[in-house]
């Protein structure tokens, strides 16, 4: 009977795993489970304090050479990974039944990944970057080179090991602490896809950048320049699955994490480089521990009444309230924001107004309903630097006046009325006194 | 029904008591298979998969011989048990009781879970008389139990027969460990001291193959997990049990190991264990493909309209949903129509109804019309009618339709000796091989018919109504059955009494006549006054 | 098994039914009327309209619940 | 057809076998009318019951299914509900005000019709009711044209007229047994309007005029051809005022009925104010002031003697009456309180204006101008009697036969203006052909009795030249002989219309467009019910607010059957919404996304009759979509799809044409199917080519559904891609 205890106890189990894949309050957004793919393993000691820190918040990471035959991202069409760390810029495939498109497919599936390339990046990958928005510089040789912010502790003479300091200014994406060490880089560069609007520059390469080989010499003007030149950049699909590329694999290595820098011509020297931060608060990012938004309760009704009607009449007046909360990264917070704007739209918005927080999570607000009928939509279109996007949508039909809901008389046409009914009264009289008067 | 017509095989195949246990347990499992397979013949029209995968599986069980060891262990197991029982002081009455062997089968060819229980159960010598044995099982089992039968063997040899035994649920009370639902079987002569019997059970779990992947494309086959212990649950000792869990096809992807365990081609054998305790549990998984229509029948109204002018007319109101994996992405009628085989290989595109004799003006219709794609079969014993809904039905997509029938009255009204009229009627879905989970049988008695009485064999919600139909005036009595998780084997004779006087049946024809008259008279009175206004200044 | 319970006119009798009493019934109402148009009011005798008339009602009645039975409207 | 054999012999040879009733004269007459008025009666019913018996018991074509949709609604739900019905199922995300922009008298009449039925307490289904709704007015219609013949005739013209109409194709194609439709009871209200007026004007009172008025409320609120009896009428009265027909009944009748009668249309919402205020209404107005005129005129002349005085008085009031008149008329139009001719009255008028102004009205097949062919095919030898009808008319000239003539001309015309059209003619036609028949046969009989000289006939038959000229002079030779033989190639001519028109209803009226049957190789019927497969997938597999986007045909029966909501549908009032879909369909599918992304289209659906040759389907259509997308948007030009001047789908096909979202619809995949033995994969069986572009790849859309025969398709619009 032990044995049916447990069985029992398995069952709970697995109902408690399928109540945390909904965004039930307490569980988090994102399982924890991560899928780290490495050219060979010594990656896995040369970037251990990365992994560390992963670790240290409670992802559970699973090491995978990125030709391990056995790979597969999911079975039975069922992921088994919650996020990927791809750390195997040179690797041609993957292993098993990874691809490209499996990647791809994992991401539109709304998983979170964080891709370092590195010079010689291999086609796969750039591949990846690119179906991601990102176009790294074609020449696999090249790095970027920078002669006037370069890091001062590199000693060989190519400026490739840069210092970057030009941070997108995101508390949600890099933390609400400063990143006050610059960032140290060595490896690829890469250009955002312009066309794409979900891509952002974490790490921007300065004005005095470029991308070039730096073995050969530079025979034609190179191809990326300046601050053009991104060095870490973000993505957040539609879905808000989150990825993260960088062009350098040694950005999260221990090496930087743990050297000082000095940034050339600058007179401070950092004890340690801010690689160690940035990593650590963009993965957060990353994984959804912050910045994560989600919306609860969205309720709509009368003006002095409390259930939702199926349809409203032109001229009513309604209220609507929705409840916004964010992961903290241990539990929902309400969201405070002053600029989440409600939309009453039917092709284009007839009411667009913002909505008033309570300061724990509640926003509501009022309107009159327009006087136009149809099917109306009750949208909320909220998309914010760093944090996923809010978009909520409910249709409401509107409908005209019921025959009875016209005002019965109407003061200026009483004299029409009192016509009318004089002239019956007068034919009345008429007729009768035209029948019978003898 | 066949469940009574396989056991009487049972008892010819007996020769000796007890070493060949299994083995004609296995022609019995062969006549259950011939009986499944006889229905399947039908469907094998609709479904040309079905006829394929019974047939190897009847061969099988010819070239299986009982295993030999494990039958001398089982002599050495039922000497041991007796000489224990013997020795042992005599306890309360239940816990005396010991399953001296048990098989299990578990038949998952099929949407619908079948398994067939052979239980050899002892009463030592010590124990008092044992009225009733009680067979038990998990929450999620008792809450997809759609039916349980049970038959014991009674007499010797060559004269055995088979009685049926009547299972009821026992109440809570006396509950069983970890929520376990306890059936009693009630014995029809008490299991004397130092007796021992054996007793087929036979029960039906619906909605128990879990899809696994829950969504499939149209060119992937279905897979379907399927949970169960490899022990059998038992409030009893079991001292000596084994498990076969029966698939549809050779395509397993994989199953629990609880050693002993062996797989032959779709076959999984558990067991031998021995010496169990009560309630021991081992869950095990099994997950293997199963391309048969899971078609569910989410709600059932059947609606029976009893016409002393000679007739019953049946309604049938179906929403009929697949019941199986998803179906996810695109339907390509282009694939669909050129590689029948591999596309869409869980889909099912037409149902096969069994209908009573002589049935006639049978129409097939929905919300918007007729639809034209159904034809009958008739003859002297049934009626088979096969239709398709609009479109094949893919994992998810529903359809609902009708399906109306006239039936010659006097094939299914009687009377009593007390006077009393009974239709005699039958219960269940007229599909085949479907589930209903919910089944409603509304059965319209003429009008003035009076105090009427269901007698359904099994326990079911009724309560009673009033509707209105053609020339109605007081309205029609109607007894309204409702019952849950329903399954093939519910589809047995029903009766509903009621007190009718034949003067009744004049009340529509009366009420026309009046009709017609009162529409003469007013002719005559229309044509007897006067009604011009000018005969007043005539005059 | 106890006695079957079956309609009191055979089933297929039903469509000849239907066409002879209302064939019938029409014929009386035709009579009926015809004797009500030609009639003057003095000289018609409600006797012999009342009996036609019930004659005419009895079989339409009876008619129209047998048209109802032959269409496979089971009343 | 009988019933017109018999109504002939009629008044004839009286039949022995009555004789031997012993009925008086009297009595045979009443009898046979009757009996024959009855049997017409059954045929007009039993005729229109073809459709159910080849197929089933269902609705027709297109607009029915609205109409039966708001029936369910209004027996559902009552009529105070119906009346401020908002419907957010059609026209998204516009919607529809569908109690205020229908005409609801034939809901109406059928909810009763259903009620009644439910209180004799016959359990029937609503459905039913709307099926047979059109064959029952139809039957009655043939009482009123019975009536209206004797009115304008005699009795004999009576029960011709009745047993032509009750089987004349012209009005059979739109009463069938199915096609629940406005004018099924429309036409039934119209001759009852028209006749309760004649009758008002012959007898000059006001009970009968008050029932006109009644008949015209009934009309308006059935069907928008009202608009045809409020122009009739005054016409009609103006000819009689013009040929100095000038009386009391006429001012009684026509005051009465349109006073009334527009007082009572204005209770119908969807035409309110019309009456005081829409140019088409104007001139019943104008000519009820001008009656006025006349009527003091008339005082005048009969208060002062002197014709001098009365002749200056006349001119004087005439120039003020008409300056005055015209003037309001001016003033009216110019403030916009007067609206002025719709398109659809002008289209009326001039039969090339809608082809150059409102495609949309050009591109329904029914619109289109009649030709000869289904003159002949709807009415048959009436075509050739109705100019006899006409003669005979003029000979015996009253203010009736000068309406009937009036209303037989105009109608003529609109139904060569447009095919529909023809449904308002048939009437006219058949009482006119009617008086013709029963003129001529009568004669013929009186010919023939004048043989045996019978001195009642003469009497009997009155006003008849022909019967005079038999009676007076010495009857020529083989007179008696050749009248026989007249009478019979009449009775023939008769028989073979009855037989045209049975094998018309059979053959061509009885199909309802949705269902459609062929011939198969060995002769069997085959069935394709590809559009309710598809509707019936659309209701059961998709999101209750799913939003489905098709040509407009399509869109009353896809919120009937399917029970979805569509973009735009067979109401075709708001011109916009209908040419962005069909910019849609004529555009690249990236382009098509983005329209669709804005009217949250979730699916599309297509008719394709490429593999069955079913060529009624969007391909052929497709040229409509472009110029009426093209009408509204200029980027849609119709060159774009033409290869100098030819509209093909084959290799030669345009660019645009082979890329454009319908194109792409309709032949996804289409290449690699085989539709015919011995031609290459991807054969068109409707245009009879081979398909230009074969490897069609979707981006935005993929392909939810197809039927059986893949005459419907289904596509499911994706959502925006996920990373760009």
């Amino acid at each position: 009977m032990a044995a049916l205890r447990l069985l029992l106890l398995l069952a709970a189990a697995t109902l408690l795993v399928v109540a945390s894949r909904g965004d039930a309050s307490g569980a988090g957004p994102r399982g924890r489970k991560l899928l780290v793919l490495v050219d060979d393993l010594a990656v896995r000691s040369s970037h251990s304090a990365f992994f560390g820190s992963l670790q240290a918040r409670g992802l559970d990471l699973e090491f995978r050479l990125a030709d391990d035959p056995k790979l597969s991202l999911h079975r039975y069409g069922q992921y088994l990974y919650d996020g990927l760390v791809l750390f195997a810029p040179s690797t041609p495939r993957f292993g098993g039944s990874v691809d490209q498109n499996a990647v791809l497919e994992f991401i539109d599936a709304g998983h979170d990944m964080i891709l370092a390339a590195d010079s010689s990046a291999s086609d796969l990958i750039r591949g990846i970057a690119t179906e991601c928005g990102i176009e790294f510089d074609e020449d696999p040789e090249a790095m970027v080179i920078d002669h006037i912010n370069y890091a001062s502790t590199d000693v060989e003479g190519d400026h490739t090991l840069i210092a970057g300091d030009d941070l997108i200014q995101s508390d949600v994406i890099l933390g609400s602490k400063k990143i006050e060490a610059p960032v140290l880089f060595r490896g690829i560069g890469h250009a955002v896809n312009p066309s794409n609007s979900l891509v952002l520059k974490v790490l921007s390469a300065s004005p005095s950048a470029y991308s070039a080989n730096p073995k050969t010499k530079l025979a034609s003007p190179p191809s990326l320049t300046g601050s053009g030149i991104s060095l870490v950049s973000i993505m957040q699909a539609r879905n808000n699955a989150r990825v993260l590329i960088s062009g350098s694999l040694d950005l999260f290595s221990n090496r930087l994490l743990k050297s000082g820098v000095k940034k050339a011509g600058s007179k401070t020297r950092h004890e340690k480089a801010g690689n160690q931060q940035f990593v650590t608060e963009t993965s957060k990012w990353v994984f959804h521990e912050r910045g994560h938004l989600k919306a609860v309760n969205v309720a709509h009704h009368k003006v002095g009444e409390t259930n939702e009607p199926s349809m409203y009449r032109i001229n009513d007046d309604l209220e609507y309230s929705v409840e916004i909360y964010e992961w903290s990264g241990t539990s929902w917070k309400p969201y405070v924001a002053d600029d989440v704007q409600i939309q009453f739209y039917m092709m284009s918005p007839y009411v667009l107004k913002n909505m008033s927080t309570d300061k724990k999570g509640l926003y509501s607000t009022s309107f009159k309903v327009p006087d136009v009928y149809g099917v109306f939509q009750f949208k909320v279109e909220y998309q914010r630097l760093g944090y996923t996007g809010v978009s909520l949508a409910k249709q409401i039909p509107v409908r005209p006046y019921r025959h009875n809901e016209y005002e019965r008389f109407i003061t200026s046409a009483y004299p029409y009325y009192a016509a009318s009914f004089s002239t019956m009264g007068a034919f009345f009289i008429f007729s009768f006194a035209y029948l019978y008067h003898k | 029904m066949w469940m009574r017509r396989e056991l009487r095989h049972l008892a010819m195949a007996r020769r000796n008591s007890l070493t060949t246990v299994i083995a004609d347990v296995w022609d019995k499992a062969k006549h259950l298979r011939e009986a499944a397979e006889e229905e399947e013949r039908h469907v094998c029209k609709a479904w040309k998969i079905s006829s394929q995968v019974v047939r190897p599986e009847t061969t099988t069980t010819a070239t299986m011989a009982p295993p030999l060891p494990t039958s001398i262990l089982l002599l050495l197991a039922v000497a041991f048990t007796v000489a224990a029982a013997t020795a042992t002081s005599p306890t309360a009455p239940e816990d005396g009781i010991r399953v001296v062997s048990a098989e299990k089968r578990i038949d998952l060819t099929g949407p619908i879970v079948k398994v067939y229980l052979t239980l050899k159960v002892h009463n030592p010598a010590t124990g008092s008389d044992a009225s009733h044995v009680l067979i038990a099982f998990t929450p999620l089992e008792a809450q997809h139990l759609a039916i349980v039968k049970a038959t014991r063997a009674e007499g010797k040899r060559k004269k055995k027969v088979y009685v049926p035994l009547p299972v009821e649920p026992v109440d809570l009370a006396a509950n069983a460990p970890d929520g376990a639902r306890l059936y009693s079987v009630s014995l029809s002569a008490p299991l004397r001291p130092s007796e021992t019997t054996t007793m087929e059970v036979f029960y039906v779990l619906t909605h128990s193959l879990e899809p696994f992947p829950a969504e499939i494309t149209q060119s992937e086959s279905q897979l379907v997990y399927y949970r169960d212990s490899a022990l059998l649950l038992s409030p009893y000792h079991v001292l000596e049990q084994v498990t076969y869990v029966k698939m549809p096809s050779n395509r397993v992807e994989s199953f629990t190991r609880v050693d002993p365990t062996a797989r032959s081609g779709p076959e999984v054998k558990y067991g031998t264990y021995k010496d169990q305790l009560p309630y021991a549990y081992s869950p095990i998984l099994v997950h293997h493909e199963n391309n048969h229509p899971f078609a569910v029948v989410e709600e059932l109204v059947r609606k029976v309209e009893i016409s002393h002018w000679g007739n019953v007319q049946v309604t049938e109101q179906y929403k009929l949903k697949h019941g199986g994996a998803r179906h996810k992405g695109v339907f390509s009628r282009l694939e669909y129509q050129s590689r029948q085989s591999i596309s869409g290989a869980s889909s099912f595109k037409n149902l096969l109804a069994r209908l009573p004799p002589r049935v006639h003006s049978v129409y097939y219709r929905d919300e918007i019309g007729n639809i034209s794609s159904s034809n009958l079969r008739t003859d002297s014993h049934k009626s088979e009618l096969e239709f398709e809904p609009r479109y094949p039905l893919f994992g998810g997509w529903h359809c609902t339709f009708t399906i109306g029938y006239g039936m010659p009255l006097q094939d299914f009204l009687f009377e009593s000796e007390d006077g009393r009229r009974f239709a005699n009627l039958t219960f269940g879905c007229p599909l085949l091989n479907t589930v209903v989970d919910d089944l409603t049988i509304k059965i319209v008695l003429p009008e003035g018919s009076k105090s009427p009485q269901a007698v359904v064999p099994f326990l079911t919600e009724q309560h009673l109504e009033t509707s209105y139909s053609y020339l109605d005036v007081v309205g029609r009595t109607t007894v309204v059955l409702k019952k849950k998780n329903v399954v093939g084997e519910h589809n047995v004779p029903f009766q509903v009494y009621y007190e009718f006087n034949p003067v009744f049946m004049l009340a529509e024809p009366l009420m026309l006549i009046s009709a017609a008259l009162l529409f003469f008279v007013a002719c005559i009175a229309y044509l007897h006054m006067d009604l011009s206004i000018g005969k007043s200044q005539a005059s | 098994m106890q006695a079957a319970v079956s309609s009191p006119v055979p089933v297929a009798w039903y469509p000849a039914l239907a066409v002879l009493t209302v064939a019938v019934g029409l014929m009386l109402t035709a009579s009926f009327f015809i004797y009500e148009a030609t009639s003057s009011t003095r000289s018609r005798s409600l006797a012999k309209e009342i009996t036609t008339a019930a004659v005419a009602s009895v079989f339409l009645g009876f008619g129209s619940l047998f048209v109802l039975l032959a269409s496979g409207v089971y009343v | 057809m009988a019933a017109a054999a018999a109504s002939a012999m009629l008044d004839a040879l009286p039949a022995p076998l009555l004789r031997s009733l012993r009925l008086k004269t009297k009595q045979q007459e009443l009898l046979l009318r009757v009996s024959a008025l009855a049997l017409i009666y059954v045929l007009a019913f039993a005729v229109r019951l073809f459709s159910v018996l080849r197929y089933e018991s269902m609705i027709h074509e297109f607009d029915p299914y609205f109409n039966y949709r708001t029936t369910l609604y209004l027996t559902e739900h009552g009529y105070a509900e119906f009346w401020n019905w908002f419907d957010s199922e059609s026209w998204y995300p516009l919607g529809r005000v569908v109690g205020g922009t229908l005409f609801p008298g034939l809901m109406v009449t059928a909810a009763l019709l259903h009620r009644l039925l439910r209180a004799l307490s016959l359990a029937v289904h609503i459905r039913e009711v709307c099926v047979l709704t059109a064959p029952f007015f139809a039957a009655n219609t043939t009482l009123v044209a019975y009536a209206f013949g004797r009115e304008i005739w005699d009795s004999g013209a009576g029960l011709v007229a009745a047993a032509l109409i009750a089987v004349c194709p012209g009005y059979i194609s739109r009463s069938v047994a199915g096609s629940y439709d406005n004018e099924g009871v429309a036409i039934f209200a119209l001759l009852l309007t028209f006749y309760l007026f004649v009758r008002a004007v012959n007898t000059g009172s006001l009970a009968w005029a008050l029932a006109a008025a009644f008949g015209y409320f009934y009309m308006v609120s059935a069907w928008g051809g009202y608009v045809f009896i409020i122009n009739l009428l005054p016409l009609y009265v103006l000819v009689l005022l013009v040929t100095g027909r000038y009386s009391q009944r006429l001012y009684v009748a026509y005051n009465c009925t349109y006073v009334l009668g527009m007082l009572l249309g204005m209770q119908i919402r969807f035409v309110g104010f019309q009456h005081v205020q829409s140019g088409e209404h104007m001139a019943a107005m104008g000519v009820f002031f001008l009656l006025q005129v006349f009527f003091f005129l008339d005082w005048v002349k009969y208060m002062l003697d002197d014709v001098k005085l009365f002749k200056s008085f006349l001119r004087i009031t005439l120039t003020c009456v008409i300056s005055a008149g015209t003037l309001a008329l001016g003033i009216g139009t110019a403030s916009g309180y007067i609206s002025p001719w719709t398109g659809r009255f002008y289209s009326l008028l001039d039969p090339t204006y809608a082809k150059d102004h409102i495609p949309i009205i050009a591109s329904v097949s029914e619109h289109q101008p009649t030709a000869w062919s289904s003159f002949m095919f709807d009415f048959h030898i009436l075509l050739f009697l109705f100019p006899a009808g006409l003669y005979f008319c003029f000979k015996r000239l009253s203010d009736a036969t000068i309406f009937i003539v009036m209303y037989g001309l105009t109608s003529m015309y609109f139904a060569g203006v447009m095919v529909r059209l023809i449904l308002v003619a048939a009437p006219a036609v058949c009482l006119i052909s009617a008086i013709a028949v029963s003129a001529t046969i009568k004669n013929l009989t009186t010919l023939i009795r004048t043989k045996s000289k019978s001195p009642q006939t003469t009497g009997k038959v009155t006003g008849s030249k022909a019967a005079a000229k038999g009676a007076v002079d010495q009857p020529l030779p083989f007179q008696h002989n050749a009248a026989i033989a007249l009478l019979l190639g009449a009775f023939y001519l008769l028989s073979r219309y009855a037989i045209h028109c049975t094998w018309v209803t059979s053959e061509a009226y009885s199909s309802p467009s949705i269902v459609l049957s062929a011939r198969g190789h060995n002769g069997g019927r085959v069935i394709f019910d590809d559009y309710r497969e598809a509707y019936y997938w659309l209701r059961q597999n998709t999101p209750t607010d799913a939003k489905i986007m098709s040509w407009w045909d399509y869109g009353y029966q896809i919120t009937a059957m399917g029970n979805r909501t569509v973009i735009v549908d067979n109401n075709t009032w708001n011109n916009t919404h209908i040419a962005t879909v069909g910019r849609a369909m004529s555009s690249y599918e990236d382009e098509a996304y983005e329209i669709m992304q804005s009217l949250d289209v979730n699916y599309v659906l297509v008719v394709f009759g490429g593999v069955t040759g079913y060529s009624s389907d969007d391909i052929n259509k497709f040229l409509w979509m472009v110029r009426i997308g093209g009408g509204v948007f200029p980027v849609i030009k119709e060159p774009d799809y033409l290869v100098n001047g030819e509209y093909r789908v084959d290799k030669g096909a345009s660019p645009k044409m082979l890329n454009c979202l319908m194109y792409k619809l309709c032949y996804y995949r289409f290449g690699e199917l085989t539709t015919e033995y011995g031609k290459p994969p991807g054969y068109d069986r409707v245009r009879g080519v081979e398909i230009g572009n074969k490897d069609i790849k979707l981006e935005y859309l993929e392909e939810a559904y197809t039927t059986s025969n893949w005459i419907v398709r289904i596509y499911k619009v994706k959502p925006p891609k996920n990373r760009s």
